[in-house]
Order: structure tokens, then C-alpha cells, then sequence
């Protein structure tokens, strides 16, 4: 089901914890849905300088989010907001289709903890107009058209 | 690394007896049974003969049963007779069905058909008063399973059948958790139909039954051929009946002991791992499934405890949304009213014949663990 | 005695490699696919593999390919997936289709369904031109076999799948005898859905694939569970798809051979058993199925015929009435005209991999007696 | 599908052929159908003194022609006309249900051939009345109740 890389990230996440006295926290997903992942950070001199994640999730959820804080951790907020769900899932070297929706999470959740940042900071970034944590991410059709 | 096979209810392996037969039927036994020459007929007196081996698993005679292609067909055709054979457009089944039955009476409902799903209670069980209210003049078919597969729950069948007699409808059931796992009886029964799947009673896959009482008006659900007196088309999966057959005799002959033997490491597997802090036990306590220990625990996730769980050589299987391929954590554990956050943490172990203590043992001294990493890791777990 | 198998079109049996991946996949590859730990994973992959293998056999996307039970269960689908996801009540099919589409059509009948059974010529075909003027405006399917299993005409599949096309009309053509006999292109093909058998291709009794083109839209035929993308419930028989896939790579490497060596075998037999007096040789002399042999012996009763060639160990079938278990002789030898008299003398050889020249030989060597015999104890037999 | 017995009736027909200047010969059957049965009668002394038979059927219809005429050589026109269908098949350790069809061929042809020897001889058998050599005879039906 899931790749090598996508294993080892669930079976070693990197980045897992809760970042005491954080700059910014974002919690997003759903009881419902099965998923839901908790993001804090530490910025220094507007650099994600560490970043830790709690997740409630299957193995994609786990793993993207351990994929997307190592991949974050380090970069600027501007370079960080850019981080798609796409490159997360590409760096991972894919998830099983029905999974995808699985990964939509960590960068949801990053926006929110840097949203709380912002908003904590009187800082503004364009990136974050029009984002909301808490709309539901998308979840896949169930009819079939071959 | 060991592997623990602990998930019986979805599939299980073949028994070396079992293995062996289908494995000779499939280079000798070839021909079709519908042919006039000798190869033909041997193949379809093999057939009879594993009839005759699955009738008295069952308390049947061989002519009230028709193989399938599987327990989903068995059911959907079920479905079907009661259609097409009674005046009516109703049909009640429960909450908790398997996807066979449910599916089924949705594409029906679709169909103009009205379907009630009555619901059941925390442990699975249907209220009779309820059944008896919802009948109707124009009800059908009653269907309501034998052995839950994910909470392992007997249903009080002879209860519901008996109301479903006394108000003449037909009654179906869903047999195919039962079948080797409870005694089952249908000449004394109340069932009209019945169920059943090779591969959950260490056949193989791809074969399945359908028993229909005398005196009950058939039609066919995949129409054709001639085979199985003219009510179920298609050549004749001939080592897989057979094979069928043989895992039935097995089945007959040693049920009393699979059954006490699997009660007992259940238990104990179900006391071990009911030590582990906000967990909840779902089902009944003791009208279950003789292999069936369905655990839920708090704060984590099902499908990342199976992959941790498989990192240590376990297979087992969970209700979670995740390992479904749907939204919701299963019907089955919403339909007997837990909430999301529990059902989600649900972990299905079931056990059966090559399942030994040790096994057991594992699995209680090494899941603490798994539960643990994986609450450490969640937002969910309230904070020491 | 050796035995000569000439049953091909009934069943074949398994070769050895199908053989031996079915044996090992029913031992090692138990795992339920759906389920989340390694040893249901590998069984997934395995079942992708083996489509892998099914699609470049008929030159489909291994997505369009949806594994049944049966071609049976596929030809009822294709008729189902038509009823039920396009406006209208009429279907084309024609008279000598096996019965899997034809009592499929029939129950469909009896729905309300109006079906139009279009007659052939003697050789098996249709009439194109009465094709086109009997669809209507409410003509949901034309279902036309792609090689007939009895008299082993080749249908124009193309030229009626191009007037199907013209007219908007969903055109499913029953695969089962064409697999592996017949060049298969969908990916240039006119054809919407296409029935297959494992147990045709010396794969396994109990395993089938239902062709379905990109873009067509595609309802359960049996409902439950999520396998085949939602569109095939049950857990999948996996030892016998894994056969199957083997047994497609199989004919695929080896297509070109396999039709060049039955045909030059099938024609030697025609001609020597058409020496034999008072005999008429079925279906199209050169678009035919490579193996296929169907000569009707007048005066005699198949199934006579075929109970002296079991005795000296010859496998065959025959479209008489009694070896169909029903009162007429074949609705094929029926369909092309023959009269009932010669049709009851109907007997197919169906010609296949383990058939070798001297096989043939010894059936032409000794039939000539057995038809002799029979005729001296006919009361139709003219005297000398 | 056949038991031994009925094999070696059909695999070694007795009294197969045809009787030159038959005192009475009887045809049944139906092409249709696919099984039509001649038989042909010496009488001497009211006793079937020779019986021969051609059919034209599947399996079972040689042997019950072959076993009836069996039974049937050497006794009284009376008691032949007793021998039933059901009688041949006992004889013949019975037959696959969809076949008992088959073996009712051979008390009609007898009795059309004594029919036949009767009519020529201005004798009258009262087992005969009714009897009507062109009826068909009966077939199975086609639906199931289990
Ligand atoms: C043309 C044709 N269609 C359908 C079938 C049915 O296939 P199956 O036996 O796999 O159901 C057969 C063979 O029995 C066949 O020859
Ligand atoms: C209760 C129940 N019904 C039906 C089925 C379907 O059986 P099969 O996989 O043979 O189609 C299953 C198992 O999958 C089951 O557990």
C-alpha cells in the first residue's frame, strides 16, 4: 500500500511532539473524518526555526505530516506557506489514491499555526487570504465512471 | 520475523486437508459436469459428494443447497428470490448488516423497493418488539445476519424467524460468520435461506452457498446454463466445491473442539488487552463469535495501529474509516452507537484454528506498547 | 486406455504454469486484499499483476478490466449495466448466443424489457442490414457473441460494433470462446463491454473478467463490499485471478502458434471425418473458432455417439437433445436451419494445446465405426 | 451417470435388428425429441417367440429397449403387456431422473407392435384399450421448487 519512504516516515516520524510556550499553534481536521493534526512552531527572525506535530491519523497522515514539518522546518514563512500538499506528496514518492486526501492535512495545519502566529504578532501574509482552519478539506467521489 | 495471522473473520488460510484436494481437483478433476462422458460425470458426482459434506454441517439436506460464486452472491440472490417470488414491495433487515445484504437492499430500495434498517442496540442486538411492529402486509423478506462480523455477535435467530413464520414472511440470514463457528441446524430452524462463504471455513476463495428450504419458490440470480438444478448458471467451480466440501467435513467433525479451544484464547486475549487504559469492549460478552476480540481504544487511530501491528508480524483489522476506503468508521460501530473518536480507534482481532497461545500471549504483551506510541503521538490524548 | 480430450469449448484443463501459480497462490497468497497489513497488500498487487497480464491479451487498459466469477456472470452484468444505466426498454441480441445472454434476455423480458432475437443464415451470422432496421429509438444494447461455442463461427464483430457506434447504441459482445483464439484489439474496437472465462484459456473453473470500455458508465451487478473499485463485491477469489492472469500470459505470448497449429489439426479432422457418408459439416468453413469441428452424422443420436467415443476414451460434446438435459436439440443447430432429425446427430470436437496429430488420427480412424454401428441399430437408417 | 448395468444394455445391445415377415411391429417416437424405438414380434402359440428392436435415442433408450426385450422374449402377449416402464427400469437399476423419459419408448412400441399383430389377427387385448401408439409420451417440467 504505502512506498518505502512513506513507511519509514510513519514508522520514524521526525518532528513529533508540542513546541512548549510556541509562537503560533494550529490544529485542523475532524473528529468525523478520522484525522486530525496538530502543528506549533518556534520562529526566529521570520524562519520556521523548529516545528512539531501531533497527529491523530491513518499512515498518510502520520507521514506527511512528519514529511511536511522536516521539510519546513528551516525556511522562512513566506517559503513555507508555498509548500503544497502536492510537494509533500511528491517528496513522499506518492500515496495510494485514496489516501491523498490524507495529506491535505499537514499543510492545512501549518497555515493555521502560522495564521495563529499572524494573528498573535499583527503580522499579514498574503498567502493566508482567504484561508480558513477550520473548512473540511476534500474527500474523494464514490461513483465510477470506467 | 513470526507472522500472527489474527484476522480469521476476513479470510482464512486453507488446511492442509482442504489445500490438497482443491489442488488435485484442479489438475484431475477438469471436466465439465455437464458432459455425457466419464470425466464429466466424475467431476459431477465430486460435486454431489461435497454437497453431501456441507448439508450435515449445516442440518440440511444436499438438495436445499446451491453453491455460489461466494457469500456476497449468496445474499444478493437471497435478496433477489424474495423479489421476485412474493407480492410486495417491504423488506426489513438491521443497521448492521455486512455491505452484502445492505448494499443490496439499497440498489433495491432504488428499485421502488422500502427498506427498513432497524437499528440495534450496544451490543448489536435488534429489539423483536420493534421487528414485529415494522412488519407490514406487503413485507417480503426479513434478513437479518447470524454472527456479526466485526463485533462477532449471535443474533437470536430462532426469535426472529419465529416471528417472521408466524407472520409468514420469508427469512433470510446471513450465515457466513456463523458457518463453523456456531451450531447450526435448519431442519429444526426457522430459517428459509441462509449464507454461506468457503473461504471464512478454510475453503478457498470464490465459492459460496446459498441454502434454500423445501418448499421454497427459487428463481435463478445469474441466468444461463443448466447447472444446480437449473437455478444458478455458469460451469461449475468444480475444485472450489470440492474444496468446499472438504473444509465442511472438517468443519462438522471438529466443531465442538474449534469452538471451546478459540473461546478460551478469546478470553483470555479479551481480559489481557481490556488492561490497557481507556479501551472499550464491543459486542456482547458471551453470545459471540467464538474467535472474535473487537477492542476500541481511545485517542488513536485503527489504520495506524494495524501498520504498527504488521511491523511486529500481527495481521488484524480495524473499523476505522481509513482502513475502509470510506469516510466514516464502520456502520457497524457507529450502528451500535459509538461515537466517532472511539469507533475510530477500533482493532479487530479474530482468531481461529492454527492460532496458538503464544500467539495470544504476543500480541497482549506487545500492543501496550503500539497503544501507547500511538496516543503519544496524538493530539487527542489528554496531557499527564 | 489413453484419453483423447476434444472438449476445449466445454472446459480445458490447466496448464502446467497456471497450474502451479494457482497452487502456490491458494498456499501463500491468502490474505483478504483490502485488508491493511503486508500479507493482504501482496495479494492486491498480485491481482494488479494478473490484470497486467488480461489486458494486453485484448488490448485494454488493465483499468477497464473488472474480474467476475464467470463469463456467465459477466454476460448477465453487461445486461444489467445496459437495464440499468440507459433510457429505454429494447435490446438486440441474436438467436444463437449462449444462454447465458439468452436467458438473461428472456428474464429481462419478463421485466418488460421487449427483445429483438435476431435470426442468422446457416453459417451463424446475422443480417447486418436487419440489424440496423431493427434498432429503435429506445434500443439500449445490441449483444452479439464474438465466436459461437457451438458450430465456432466468428461473428463480424467490427461491422456490427460500427453500426452499434453510428446508432449510439451500447454493443457488448460475448468474449468467452474468442479469448485467446481470436487477435483481440479493443483499444481499435467498436466493442463496449466484452465477457471472458479463465476456464476456456486453461485458467481455472470460477474465475471471469467483464471488458468495460473507458468512459462507459458501470453499476454492481452484485453489491457489497468495495472490491473492483466498487463495481465487483466480494473478496476477490485471488488464487484465481492469479491463475487467470498466468494463463492470459500464456495465450498472449503464444496466440499466433496456438491458431496456426488447431487450425491445420481442425482441418485435417474435418476432413477426414467428412468422408464419413450422409454427414454435414456445421458453421463457416474458414471464419471459425481455430479448434472447433461440428459435424452432424445422420440418422444417429449424439449422445450414443458420444457415450461409444468415451468408451474408447474420446472426450466430446454434442448439441442433441438429450445430452442438453431438454427436449430440443441445440437452439444453435436449431438457429442455422438445420432439421431436428440431423441436428440430434450433432457432434463437436473442439481441438486445444494438448491436442496432438495423433489424436486426430485416432479419431478419424475410429469413428467411421462407431457412426457405422449406431446406424445399423437405427430404425431410420435407409436399408441397403 | 449410467450404472453399470444400463451401460452394458447399451454398450452390448440384445436383440438388436429387425424381424423378416414380423407377425407385429410397432413404431413410437418422435424425431423431435429425439428418440424413436421399432420393435418387431414373432408370435408363436400367443408367445412372444422372437422380439427385435432399432431405436434411434441417447443412451438410455438402447438399454431400456435392449433390457425390455430381454424381459419380454418367451412370455405370454398377457404378460408382456403387464411389463411396465417402471418394471424396465427396476431391472435395469434405474436411470438419472431427466432420463426416465427415455425408457417409456419401449412399453410403447411393444404395445404398438401387439397392437399391430392384433389388428392384423382380429384379436383384442383389453390391456390395449386407449392405448394409442401416436400419443407422445410425457416429459419433464422446467421450474423448481426446491
Ligand atoms: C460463448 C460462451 N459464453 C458464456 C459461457 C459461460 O462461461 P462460464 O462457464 O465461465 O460461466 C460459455 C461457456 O460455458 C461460452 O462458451
Ligand atoms: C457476514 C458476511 N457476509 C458476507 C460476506 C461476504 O462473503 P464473500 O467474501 O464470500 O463474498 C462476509 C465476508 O466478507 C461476511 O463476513
Amino acid at each position: 500500500m504505502y512506498n518505502k519512504k512513506v513507511m519509514d516516515h510513519f514508522m520514524n516520524p521526525r518532528n513529533v511532539g508540542e513546541i512548549e510556550n510556541a509562537d503560533g499553534v494550529g490544529e485542523v481536521g475532524n473528529i468525523k473524518c478520522g484525522d486530525i493534526m496538530r502543528i506549533s512552531l518556534r520562529i526566529k527572525d521570520n524562519v520556521i526555526d523548529d516545528i512539531k506535530f501531533k497527529t491523530f491519523g491513518c499512515g498518510s497522515a502520520v507521514a506527511s505530516s512528519s514529511m511536511a514539518t522536516e521539510m519546513i522546518k528551516g525556511m522562512t514563512i513566506e517559503d513555507a506557506l508555498k509548500v503544497t500538499n502536492k510537494d509533500v506528496l511528491k517528496e513522499l514518492g506518492g500515496l495510494p489514491t485514496i489516501k491523498v486526501h490524507c495529506s491535505v492535512l499537514a499543510e492545512q495545519a501549518l497555515k493555521a499555526a502560522i495564521l495563529d502566529y499572524a494573528n498573535k504578532n499583527g503580522k499579514h501574509y498574503k498567502e493566508l487570504e482567504g484561508f480558513s482552519p477550520d473548512e473540511d478539506h476534500p474527500h474523494d467521489e464514490h461513483e465510477l465512471e470506467v | 520475523m513470526k507472522q500472527i495471522y489474527m484476522d480469521y473473520s476476513a479470510t482464512t488460510p486453507m488446511k492442509p486437508e482442504v489445500l490438497s484436494a482443491m489442488q488435485e481437483a484442479l489438475k484431475e478433476t477438469y471436466g465439465n459436469p455437464s458432459s455425457v462422458y466419464s470425466l464429466g460425470q466424475e467431476a459431477k458426482e465430486k460435486i454431489e459428494e461435497a454437497r453431501g459434506y456441507l448439508a450435515p454441517l449445516i442440518g440440511a439436506k444436499p438438495r436445499e443447497i446451491f453453491f455460489t460464486s461466494s457469500g456476497t452472491e449468496a445474499d444478493n440472490w437471497a435478496v433477489h428470490i424474495a423479489k421476485k417470488t412474493k407480492p410486495g414491495k417491504h423488506m426489513i433487515t438491521c443497521a448492521i448488516e455486512h455491505h452484502a445484504v445492505l448494499h443490496t437492499m439499497e440498489a433495491a430500495q432504488k428499485e421502488g423497493y422500502e427498506v427498513t434498517f432497524l437499528p440495534v442496540d450496544r451490543y448489536g442486538f435488534i429489539d423483536l418488539e420493534e421487528l414485529e411492529r415494522e412488519i407490514r402486509d406487503d413485507t417480503i423478506l426479513i434478513s437479518i445476519m447470524y454472527v456479526n462480523n466485526e463485533i462477532g455477535t449471535i443474533m437470536p435467530i430462532e426469535e426472529i424467524g419465529a416471528i417472521a413464520k408466524r407472520k409468514g414472511i420469508l427469512f433470510h440470514t446471513d450465515g457466513v460468520q456463523a458457518l463453523g463457528n456456531v451450531p447450526l441446524d435448519m431442519s429444526s430452524s426457522t430459517v428459509d435461506m441462509m449464507s454461506m462463504s468457503a473461504h471464512k471455513i478454510y475453503g478457498p476463495k470464490g465459492i459460496g452457498a446459498l441454502y434454500i428450504r423445501q418448499g421454497t419458490r427459487v428463481v435463478p440470480l445469474l441466468h444461463g446454463g443448466a447447472q444446480e438444478r437449473r437455478m444458478r448458471a455458469s460451469t461449475e467451480n468444480v475444485p472450489g466445491i470440492i474444496a468446499f466440501g472438504e473444509a465442511a467435513r472438517l468443519a462438522e467433525a471438529q466443531l465442538e473442539d474449534h469452538v471451546e479451544r478459540l473461546t478460551k484464547l478469546r478470553d483470555k486475549l479479551k481480559d489481557g488487552l481490556m488492561q490497557i487504559p481507556d479501551s472499550f469492549f464491543n459486542g456482547h460478552p458471551t453470545k459471540r463469535h467464538p474467535g472474535n476480540v473487537n477492542i476500541c481504544f481511545k485517542y488513536i487511530e485503527g489504520e495506524s495501529m494495524l501498520l504498527l501491528l504488521d511491523a511486529i508480524g500481527v495481521c488484524a483489522s480495524s473499523g476505522s474509516a481509513c482502513t475502509s476506503g470510506s469516510l466514516d468508521p464502520s456502520h457497524v460501530l457507529m450502528g451500535i452507537g459509538l461515537p466517532h473518536e472511539i469507533a475510530h480507534g477500533s482493532l479487530r482481532l479474530t482468531l481461529g484454528d492454527f492460532t496458538v497461545e503464544e500467539d495470544v500471549d504476543y500480541v497482549i504483551k506487545h500492543l501496550p506498547g503500539i497503544i501507547e506510541r500511538l496516543r503519544e503521538m496524538s493530539p487527542l490524548t489528554p496531557q499527564k
